[in-house]
């Protein structure tokens, strides 16, 4: 009979997923697992599924650190693939709790799609891959060359507001697919590749010789890409926004999976102390066990640690750090304090 | 005096004559015969050349495991192997029950798919050691039921309540129930979100056509009904549906459908299900709709005449000689539906057309030069043809047992 | 019209149909024109007349396979009325043969037989049995009984249909041109079971081209024309001595 | 209906066993429940609207769409509306739907009758084209032109295919020469209109002739030779009365390669952003000489690399009086050789080291580092005396020519005004990019033709069917009436079939039709694919949704009733 009304459960669970009505962080803790927005067709880099069938990437990453936050048990995710097209309906509706996939800050989707961003974890923007020995270093040295850009997208517009700006002649071959212009430009039909660096840099390892190939420093686009979550649920918009400062603030100060228990022993600095749960009521101001940001780095690692594990130099895609360095190195990672 | 039978002038017999009538019966013949042999030697060879020497095949044998169950987990995969072999297994019994001109056709499709269930046991057993026993297994149960049905006869009556409760088994060895790590009793529940591969797609195309059936069946009555308000509405529905792509209807039910339900909102697998489900009903209902059609007027009337109630010639003559007509109809619905399933990566579902997408952008992949695409697409594309040319040929057997199609 | 009326008039017994100022129209057709007509118990009424003259539209009328919009039919007492009751009822005391057999081809024989009585008469499945092989051998083919109709002939399947109908016991039997669409070597096998079904005193009315059973069998004949009654009489009255023209120049053309 | 009274009952039947009443009632819940569920979806989306912020309604249709479409059959840009876009996208799906309904007839009738032949070979290349082609899902077929067959297999920009002024290759797709309407057009329409009214009482007044002959003959061929007649005798009337605006203002800008027309509305000789843009502008623009420079590099052709290419832009030899490749380096010209696999714009810089004055393999490496000769060592120039090219501006006003690096005496002469202006593709300077003609673009391609192949396959068996299910009596009775082989199959055979195959060739052209809406995977911009991103841009999916199912039923609905009409005449004939 126990079987019988569990599995009546579950298929109501199945048929009906839980009512909107109650906190995001409530369905969370009694279903005992974060419901993350992934992309579906897989982003090199950021979300794919490994022939085990696991998931990894830098984004799927920071799913895993909102599990830790929360459930104290960073395994604890239910992926959900998005396409492009359906990721804000599955938010709005409450299909997933958090999206993490690769989506834009822009005004529009703060306001009239009703999202609320956490903080930038991937400070993207539209760059530039041209042939090392091409001479060109400069937006200015793209003057009258051709230029393969995919149609369709903010890309295309981008591109050629900035040239226009900049009164220079190119010529543009299109396609909507990415892979057919990686192709004309490998075998030389265009003199540049534009898209989101993050693309670049993950599309480059597809061509002939990745190694004849730079990326422009030029960005000629802001594309912040951070997670989302819906309007209304102030307390769950507090708590991933504070997980990602988390992993900011954990590689300001130096703690690392590592060392995270040996810091939390000899530590002496009252933030520290207070982010760890050492002083256990700031954590706990969030709804959160003491220890929730501990679990973060315990077991995600902070922001370096994500960033080199999925995009870093020992990976085949390398990405440069750039504006994705802590602001004491020159970039735009700044937590606030913990008090 | 009887004339005794000659044997056929020399030419007109043999390899040579054969060739002569089929291949050169005339010089215009003769050339497109030439041109055609040397095409096709061309094409082939450089199939073939490509697929031995150039194709990089690693990625897609590395990935058969995702491509098959996706995220199934590994330790949990005796599951849909059960569901494969309580399936195989009552394959088996209905091949072994069956003995006419339809009988046939089930046999000889119980041995093809013995051969093909052979053949991944094969392979498993020197290239898969986690699965092999569950391969040999199957194997096993299907030989069993073949068996098993020889010697009790009377299984029969029993078959289609078995086939019927093997779904229902199916899905609850799939999703499991009852356990957890603490409550080892049960089957631990695995949610829909990890299926994926061959698995769902054809869980899928199976699902749906079952569950369209009735539906269908319902529709294509009440386009039949006297009714005038049941009438217009089955054709308002049956027209609006087929009128429009199964995608926009995906799309629909995959983006609108928790919006109609006022805020519950079903798995995503449910909700394409569901989309798959009401779409095929549609066509279904126009199938049905020719079975009864076909159906000449005296059985409606001679059943009337006997005082049998609407219900009961329904269901005693009418449906089983309408059902039985179309059935090569289905069957080919089946194979649509089948192909269809390909679909469902639209609404971030992972069949196995969405998976080996997902294959082709894994970073190992991304460093093989030129991708692997074309091997993924190689494999799909027998996958299919495999599954689907069969059935076809099945489809069309049945078409001449049941007399329809021969004019 | 008043001399027809009065001769439809029961020639004695228990009435068992009664039909009384029937009228029919398929659209704006009127098929079936002021139709008077009753039927004793065990009578047998044979109704001729060229084809589209409403002689099928009739009988059809009798048991609710059409539809009539004014007029009045009685069977055994029960009046056909919209009630559902009724006609249920009406179908069970009438059996029908068809032109075209109407077997159900995916049962068999047997099958075909004892469908009505357990399912509508809800009998027992061996009384059942029991009783389709005494009508079966009564129309002498209790050998066919395991067969599927699509293995037999057209003479032996329209026996089973009567055999099917002869099951449920009904009061009233009603033939629709049962041997027109028959060979004419077997045709004979089919009237011979009327014939005696006739002579153990079943109610018929029958449909048919065979003169020679209409003189044979009936106790009256009905002629039929553009929907209405022409004439009515004994067989030998009829076919000897007719009353109107339009049935001298059709017999006529058939005899 | 109403003079017929009720039939008199003796009794009063209750309501629930009365027949006509059940019907009724069976009616009357069968709408309540359908209203109910109609009610609460309604009530559900209501709801929805307005907790979850859900746009309802269709004022966004005019909000400004921002996104660009790269294949579009109107003027299309990004500051169009999202309902222009939603049109873009309609026309996009006829525009492959109506190509690949006649080239999958074609081709379905042309492989059924290859199954149907008696050469072996031939029946069984369409067996197994048929039962691989139906068996494998279209949408991974989709997949297979685009990114396996088409997209790697063609060559890519400067390497384009080239069949005189036909141009291919996978970025731009296939380029051909096309003629526009010019502002003059509307000089032919009328004759145009005049030619077709003749050819259709022509068409009539043949029929009635043929009839009354009682004479075999089809009148579609008078009827296409007026209209040939009247429109050509028109065109040349039209051409005649052709003007250009007086204000028209045409210039050349051989630095930057470009020719200009516009019409001066400010009257002040000079282009300027007043000026509003005029298009089909014929011009023939010509260099005394000119000179272009290039460095050599590896390239890819045909997936095989190739070192020390080089590739000027393309030139037709018609274009030039002479030409000449030599390296700007003086020194090397005694070292190194050219040879070219394209007169004079393409070839390679090799080394003769064996000396027989022909390009060996190996020679295209440098010996010392085992590299090309690539690079700015190794530039080459490209000397051209007398260049000439014909071109037309294009919708902007503007197209393209060669720009030089450097030239003299560049000059332009206006060509006179027609209604129809033929457009060239060329390549312009920038080495890649192809300019004017029309363009099929790659996903066209790979869907049509993932559609024509996958219908047809479908149509080849209905038309095998229906000529099979012609009774071979039909066959034997016209040949002993002494017809010809093909006497029989056109004039018996086919016209019998074809009654058969008319009603499932229509449901497989809508078919064909709905399955247009799988070209968002090899990013085919038509209906659903606009859609999804107008969905996508403005979140106003319920609105979408029904224009999507309406619109695709329009079609649909109109395209059944276009050819059942058809279908009602055929049938009607044919008895």
């Amino acid at each position: 009979m126990r079987k019988l009304i569990s599995l009546i459960a579950v298929l109501a669970i199945i048929v009906s997923g839980t009512a909107l009505a109650q906190a995001t962080i409530e369905q969370i803790e009694s279903r005992d697992s974060v419901i993350c927005g992934v992309n579906a067709t897989g982003l090199p880099g950021f979300a794919t599924v490994d022939e085990s069938g696991n998931y990894a990437g830098f984004d799927v990453d920071f799913c895993r650190a909102v599990a830790a936050a929360v459930l104290g048990d960073a395994s604890k995710v239910t992926y959900r693939g998005l396409s492009a097209g359906e990721r804000f309906t599955a938010l709005q509706t409450g299909e997933v709790d958090v999206l993490i996939r690769n989506t834009t800050w822009t005004s529009n989707r703060d306001t009239a799609l009703g999202l609320n961003f956490a903080p930038t974890t991937f400070y993207d923007g539209q760059g530039f891959l041209v042939r090392g020995n091409s001479g060109i270093e400069t937006l200015d040295d793209l003057d009258g060359t051709t230029i393969c850009v995919q149609s369709g997208t903010t890309t295309e517009l981008n591109l050629a507001d900035v040239m226009n700006a900049n009164g220079l002649e190119y010529e543009a071959i299109i396609n909507e697919q990415s892979d057919p212009l990686l192709a004309a430009y490998d075998d030389g039909a265009c003199d540049a590749y534009t898209t989101d660096k993050s693309g670049l840099v993950a599309q480059r390892t597809q061509l002939r010789d990745p190694s004849e190939h730079v990326i422009m420093d030029a960005t000629i686009s802001k594309e912040p890409l951070g997670p989302s979550v819906r309007h209304g649920d102030d307390q769950f918009f507090d708590i991933v926004k504070w997980v990602v400062f988390a992993t900011f603030a954990a590689e300001e100060y130096g703690i690392t999976s590592e060392n995270v228990d040996d810091v939390m022993i000899s530590t002496q600095d009252s933030n520290i102390k207070r982010l760890l749960g050492v002083e256990p009521e700031k954590v706990e101001e969030f709804g959160l066990s003491a220890d929730a940001f501990y679990q973060v780095i315990k077991q995600v690692g902070n922001y370096a640690e994500i960033y080199n594990r999925n995009l870093g130099p020992d990976t085949p895609f390398d990405v440069p750090r750039g504006l994705n360095s802590s602001y004491v190195d020159g970039g735009l990672l700044y937590s606030p304090p913990v008090r | 005096m009887l004339q005794p039978a000659l044997p056929p002038p020399v030419r007109e017999t043999g390899t040579l004559a054969w060739m002569r009538r089929n291949l050169f019966s005339n010089l215009w013949n003769a050339l497109i015969s030439v041109v055609a042999l040397v095409v096709i030697a061309w094409g082939v060879l450089s199939l073939l050349n490509w697929m031995v020497f150039a194709a990089n095949w690693d990625r897609v044998w590395a990935n058969l495991r995702l491509m098959s169950i996706f995220r199934y987990p590994i330790e949990l995969v005796w599951r849909p192997m059960a569901s494969v072999m309580i399936v195989i297994f009552l394959f088996g019994m209905s091949a072994g029950l069956s003995k006419d001109g339809t009988g046939r056709i089930v046999r000889s499709a119980y041995n093809w798919m013995m051969g093909f269930v052979g053949f991944i046991t094969l392979v498993a057993l020197f290239a898969f050691p986690s699965v092999r026993f569950l391969w040999i297994a199957v194997v096993v149960l299907g030989v069993a039921g073949f068996w098993l049905a020889r010697a009790v006869p009377v299984l029969a009556k029993a078959l289609p309540w078995l086939w019927i409760a093997s779904w229902f088994v199916s899905l609850f060895f799939l999703l499991g129930v009852g356990g957890n790590g603490n409550n080892p009793t049960g089957l631990e529940f695995v949610p829909p979100n990890l299926w994926g591969g061959i698995i769902l797609t054809f869980f899928f195309s199976v699902t749906g056509i079952v569950l369209c059936f009735p539906l269908g069946i319902a529709l294509a009555l009440g386009r039949q009904s006297k009714l005038p308000a049941i009438k217009y509405f089955c054709i308002f529905y049956i027209e609006i549906i087929r009128g429009a792509p199964l995608i926009t209807w995906l799309f629909t039910a995959s983006l609108l459908l928790p919006l109609f339900l006022g805020g519950i909102r079903p798995e995503a697998i449910i909700r394409a299900q569901v989309a798959i489900v009401l779409f095929a009903a549609a066509y279904m209902a126009e199938n049905v709709r020719g079975g009864l059609q076909a159906l000449p007027k005296g059985q409606r009337e001679a059943a009337h005449a006997l005082g049998l109630t609407p219900w009961d010639s329904m269901r005693l003559i009418i449906l089983p000689q309408a059902l039985r007509s179309v059935i090569p109809a289905i069957v080919g619905l089946f194979i649509g539906l089948f192909k269809d399933t390909s679909l469902i990566t639209i609404v971030g579902l992972f069949d196995l057309f969405a998976v080996a997408l997902k294959v082709a952008t894994q970073p190992e992949s991304k460093l093989i030069a030129g991708g692997i695409v074309r091997e993924l697409f190689i494999f799909m594309a027998i996958f299919y043809w495999f599954f689907c040319f069969r059935m076809s040929v099945a489809s069309r057997q049945l078409e001449q047992e049941l007399g329809l199609g021969t004019r | 019209m008043d001399s027809v009326v009065s001769a439809l008039a029961p020639t004695g017994g228990q009435t068992i149909i009664d039909i009384s100022g029937l009228n029919k129209w398929f659209g704006d057709f009127h098929v079936l024109r002021n139709i008077n007509m009753s039927v004793n118990k065990g009578e047998v009424v044979v109704v001729i007349g060229p084809s589209g003259s409403g002689k099928s539209t009739l009988i059809r009328c009798v048991n609710r396979l059409e539809e009539h919009q004014q007029g009045k039919i009685v069977v055994d007492d029960i009046e056909l009325t919209d009630d559902v009751r009724n006609i249920d009822k009406i179908r069970r005391e009438t059996g029908m043969v068809f032109q075209q057999f109407n077997l159900f081809p995916h049962l068999t024989v047997l099958d075909n037989v004892t469908l009505a009585p357990i399912r509508v008469r809800k009998m027992k499945k061996s009384e059942a049995e029991q009783k389709a092989m005494y009508y079966l051998e009564k129309v002498k083919i209790p050998e066919q009984a395991s067969k599927f109709p699509g293995q037999l002939s057209g003479g032996q399947q329209q026996r089973v249909a009567i055999a099917r109908a002869l099951t449920m016991e009904p009061k009233v039997m009603l033939f629709d041109e049962p041997t027109s669409a028959l060979d004419p070597e077997v045709v004979g096998e089919v009237l011979e079971v009327m014939v005696n079904l006739a002579k153990e005193g079943m109610t018929m009315i029958v449909v048919t081209h065979e003169m020679g059973f209409a003189r044979e069998v009936g106790d009256r004949v009905v002629f039929m024309d553009a929907g209405q009654i022409v004439e009515v009489g004994t067989p030998e009255h009829f076919f000897v001595n007719p009353q109107e023209e339009r049935t001298k120049s059709f017999l006529s053309k058939i005899l | 209906m109403a003079s017929r009274t009720a039939r008199p009952s003796s009794e009063v039947v209750p309501w629930y066993r009365n027949v006509k009443l059940i019907a009724v009632f069976a009616q009357i819940i069968f709408v309540v429940i359908v209203l109910i569920v109609l009610a609460i979806l309604v009530f559900n989306v209501s709801r929805g609207v307005k907790t979850l912020g859900v746009r309802t309604g269709f004022g966004f249709l005019a909000d400004r769409a921002g996104f660009p479409l790269s294949e579009s059959l109107i003027p299309y840009d990004q500051n169009a509306s999202y309902a222009r876009a939603m049109l873009v996208g309609v026309l996009n799906t006829l525009k492959v739907a109506l190509l690949g309904v006649v080239l999958a007839t074609l081709l379905g009738i042309m492989v059924a009758l290859m199954r149907l032949s008696n050469n072996w070979i031939l029946k069984q290349i369409a067996t197994v084209y048929i039962e691989t082609v139906r068996n494998i899902p279209l949408v991974i077929q989709i997949f297979f032109w685009f990114s396996v067959l088409l997209v790697p297999s063609l060559p890519s920009g400067v390497n384009a295919l080239r069949f005189g002024p036909i141009y291919f290759n996978n970025s731009s797709g296939l380029i051909f020469p096309w003629p526009f309407a010019s502002s003059n057009f509307r000089h032919w329409t009328i004759w145009l209109i005049l030619a077709l009214v003749l050819a259709i009482g022509v068409y009539w007044w043949r029929r009635r002739t043929l009839l009354r002959l009682e004479r075999p003959g089809n009148p579609f061929w008078p009827a296409a030779a007026a209209f040939l007649l009247v429109a050509a005798v028109g065109y040349f009337i039209a051409l005649a009365q052709s003007r250009f605006p007086e204000n028209l203002l045409v210039s050349l800008d051989a630095d930057r390669g470009r020719v200009n027309s516009v019409l001066d509305v400010n009257a002040n000789g000079t282009v300027d952003n007043q000026d509003t843009p005029y298009a089909t502008v014929p011009v023939i623009v010509t260099f005394e000489s000119a000179s272009f420079e290039v460095n050599p590099q590896r390239r890819t052709e045909q997936r095989k690399e190739i070192n020390s290419a080089f590739a000027f832009p393309s030139l037709r030899k018609s274009e030039f009086e002479e030409a000449r490749v030599e390296f700007v380096n003086p020194d090397l010209n005694d070292r190194l050789s050219v040879h070219y696999t394209g007169f004079p714009t393409t070839g390679i810089v090799y080394e003769d080291r064996n000396e027989n004055e022909r390009f060996d393999a190996g020679e295209d490496l440098d010996e010392s580092t085992g590299e090309g000769f690539e690079g700015n060592d190794y530039k080459l120039v490209l000397f051209i005396e007398g260049f000439k090219r014909r071109v037309l501006t294009e919708r902007d006003g503007e197209t393209r020519v060669p720009r030089f690096d450097s030239y003299e005496n560049a000059s332009f002469e206006r060509l006179g005004p027609s209604p129809l202006a033929w457009s060239f593709p060329n390549f312009p300077t920038d080495k890649t990019l192809v300019t004017g003609g029309a363009t099929l673009s790659v996903s066209y391609l790979a869907l049509l033709l993932a559609l024509t192949f996958y219908t047809a396959s479908f149509i080849a068996e209905i038309v095998r069917g229906a000529i099979l299910s012609v009774p071979k009596g039909q066959t034997e009775a016209s040949k002993a009436l002494g017809l010809s082989n093909n006497q029989t199959f056109n004039l018996v055979v086919f016209p019998q079939a074809f009654r058969i195959i008319i009603p499932p060739l229509i449901s497989q052209f809508l078919n064909l039709t709905k399955n247009s809406s799988l070209g968002i995977f090899c990013s085919y911009q038509e209906f659903f694919a606009v859609s999804s991103i107008v969905n996508n841009q403005s979140g106003a999916s319920m609105p979408i949704f029904f224009i999507l199912i309406g619109g695709y039923l329009i079609i649909s609905l109109t395209f059944s009733f276009l050819l059942n009409l058809y279908n009602a005449r055929t049938q009607l004939v044919e008895r």
